[in-house]
């Protein structure tokens, strides 16, 4: 069964990993495309919010409000980014009654990278990837109890992701 | 003047060198030396992990990589490559059809040497003359179609082992020679050579980059890289190396490219395919 | 020692190119430096070792000549002459040195 | 060629852990062809995940999210079989919807 009688857990890991990302070894989950009726809509997209140049008109144009540090948000950013153009970060939080996360990269040309609407029942969590064009503070903002908080992370870029 | 020194020392350089002997060539020992001198230098790196380059030394990068690994980038270079793979030719035959094994799980046997044609054939020519054989035209060794069809094949072996064979023929040996020297020769502006990089300085920043150890880098390939925005082939990967260090690069699938390969694959005989890799 | 040599060696001509063309040089002349890279870069290509500036410089002489400016396109071939020389002279050179190279 | 959106969504301890991989260029708008012309902005905007008729998660993206963009997250409720409603519209009007099985 196993090849590699030795093989550290990394690269059983690795082989594991392939095998789970089985959609494309023909594992499928019987997915197909469904009608619009339940699409998602853009007219709910904050254009106006993507458009700002600093953190605190970021947030003023999605929430109206402003926010106070906490150290109940965790952001987990790489110190270093291997390529700007690729950045995974993710953001989860301990406070209660979370109803956003917002993702922002101060130092690109508009500031909001990514909003989230977690609803009740959706864990105050997510994981993606970002474009970081250099070096830059990256915060995170949790609306929690209709209150705004942060916290915040510098990341290294050494190959900017202006790219993409 | 100096120049005229350089050159005459470099004439008496090119006419004192002798043919090599078949019996010179002794792959087994290369072998030996090559994983003795990577597992004494990188004693914490476990051997299998070496297959995984920079990320086998840099604990910063291995994150972001672990992270991106949980829904690799590559994910639709591989689909796309599975839905060529399955295509039928117009003659109804299918690429499945000029492989051991129908073409699954067997990456960690190429390149392998042509004893008709006295020949390296890397997988990726070997797919190229299942085209032809099948009235097809070839694909581009340095486009996206090569880079997802050899990605999907990379990706059903994932975890074999390595398995290179070097035939006791002169041909085989001279190409394997030929692929080795081309290693170590230095070349470009900037006078590096395959080595200097990925013998003398794995783990080591260049320019932005942490260099990839030489054991095992073929093992990942093809690469999908952020800088490229999507995955490559191994022509491409072997090109960009070359003009980085301001050397023009070969034509993709060059003897002498198809040569370095069949050193770096034997080299790595034994350690696990990781391709496709995901890679800065 | 003997890399170094090649790489300040390459360094030289490429200043010592912008020096030597101190005259008033003609569309001959640069016919005659230009074919004479040419020469060399199509040797360097035989030996699969052609350096990427070189076909830089060789843009920018075309250019300076079609601009009529034949000091310059002097200037420029000559640098690519000589960057296509000394990659000729690194090519004979590794075809021994890379041995001392090899992992033992 | 098949759907641009890639699920794994996962149902444990009633709890389902969610992934998705959106093939979609998101041009920044900041970046040159190579004929040195710009190339317009060109992103999702918004990203929707549908549970028994629910909405569990919302996105809103800009240009600043990576090439062939990835999102996780976790919702309570979900179990083997339950249909999970995805969906995209980008700047450009384009959009595209799969229906996922929860594994």
């Amino acid at each position: 069964m196993n090849e590699f009688p030795d093989a550290p857990d990394t690269a059983r890991r690795m082989i594991l990993k392939g095998a789970v990302a089985g959609g494309l070894a023909g594992l499928g989950f019987g997915s197909f495309p469904f009608p619009a009726y339940a699409a998602a809509d853009a007219k709910e997209w904050p254009a106006d919010a993507f458009k700002q140049k600093s953190e605190a008109d970021v947030l003023k144009a999605l929430y109206g409000k402003t926010a106070e540090a906490s150290d109940k948000i965790s952001l987990d950013a790489p110190e270093i980014a291997e390529n700007g153009a690729v950045v995974p970060i993710a953001v989860t939080s301990t406070l209660p009654k979370v109803t956003a996360i917002a993702i922002l990269v101060l130092n690109n040309p508009n500031v909001l990278a990514a909003a989230y609407k977690i609803p009740e029942g959706t864990e105050a969590l997510v994981s993606n990837r970002l474009k970081m064009a250099k070096t830059s503070k990256v915060v995170a903002v949790v609306e929690s109890n209709g209150k705004l908080y942060s916290a915040a992370k510098e990341v290294k870029v050494t190959v900017g992701g202006c790219g993409g | 003047m100096l120049r005229k020194c350089f050159i005459a020392v470099a004439i008496v350089v090119s006419t004192a060198q002798p043919l090599l002997a078949a019996s010179d060539v002794n792959p087994k020992a290369d072998f030996n030396a090559f994983r003795k001198y990577f597992t004494e230098r990188f004693p914490n790196v476990k051997l299998n992990d070496f297959v995984n380059g920079p990320y086998s030394m840099d604990e910063n990068l291995r994150k972001q990589w672990l992270a991106k690994e949980e829904f690799p980038p590559y994910e639709f270079a591989v689909e796309k490559g599975k839905q060529m793979f399955n295509t039928p030719f117009k003659n109804g035959k299918t690429y499945g059809d000029c492989f051991e094994n129908k073409g699954i799980g067997v990456r960690q046997n190429y390149p392998k040497f042509d004893a008709k044609s006295g020949q390296v054939i890397t997988l990726d020519v070997a797919l190229n003359q299942c085209r032809e054989a099948n009235g097809e035209k070839p694909l581009n060794y340095n486009k996206a179609d090569m880079a997802a069809l050899t990605a999907y094949m990379a990706f059903t072996s994932r975890g074999k082992a390595m398995n290179i064979k070097i035939p006791d023929n002169p041909r085989a040996l001279a190409a394997y020679e030929k692929g080795k020297q081309y290693f170590y020769s230095r070349l470009g502006q900037f006078n590096f050579s395959c080595a200097s990089c990925h013998v003398q300085n794995p783990g080591n920043h260049f320019r932005t980059e942490v260099v990839a150890p030489a054991l095992g880098l073929v093992n990942a390939l093809p690469i999908y890289r952020s800088k490229w925005g999507g995955m490559g082939t191994t022509s491409r990967r072997f090109r960009s190396c070359n003009s980085q260090v301001r050397g023009v690069p070969l034509k993709a699938e060059d003897e002498l490219y198809r040569d370095v390969e069949y050193y770096l694959s034997y080299m790595a005989n034994g350690l696990p395919i990781s391709g496709p890799g995901a890679r800065p | 020692m003997r890399t170094r040599l090649l790489i300040q060696l390459a360094v030289v001509l490429s200043v010592g190119g912008f020096v030597t063309a101190g005259f008033a040089a003609s569309a001959d002349d640069f016919k005659a430096a230009y074919a004479k890279a040419e020469a060399a870069i199509k040797q360097a290509h035989a030996l699969k070792n052609e350096w990427t500036t070189t076909g830089k410089e060789m843009k920018a002489a075309k250019k300076a000549a079609d601009a009529g400016k034949f000091d310059d396109a002097v200037k420029h071939a000559e640098h690519a002459e000589a960057l296509a020389k000394a990659s000729i002279a690194q090519a004979e050179e590794q075809k021994k040195l890379w041995k001392d190279a090899v992992v033992r | 060629m098949s759907s641009t959106i890639r699920i794994k969504a996962v149902a444990s301890g009633g709890t389902t852990q969610v992934q998705s991989l959106i093939r979609h260029p998101m041009d920044s708008g900041f970046l040159k062809d190579k004929k040195g012309k710009l190339i317009p902005a060109h992103h999702i905007e918004v990203l929707q995940f549908k549970h028994g008729g629910k909405t569990v998660f919302t996105a809103f993206w800009g240009p600043a999210v990576s090439k062939d963009p990835y999102v996780k997250f976790k919702f309570k409720g979900g179990k083997k079989g339950d249909e999970l409603k995805v969906s995209w519209v980008d700047n450009k009007g384009a959009s595209d919807s799969l229906m996922a099985k929860i594994q």
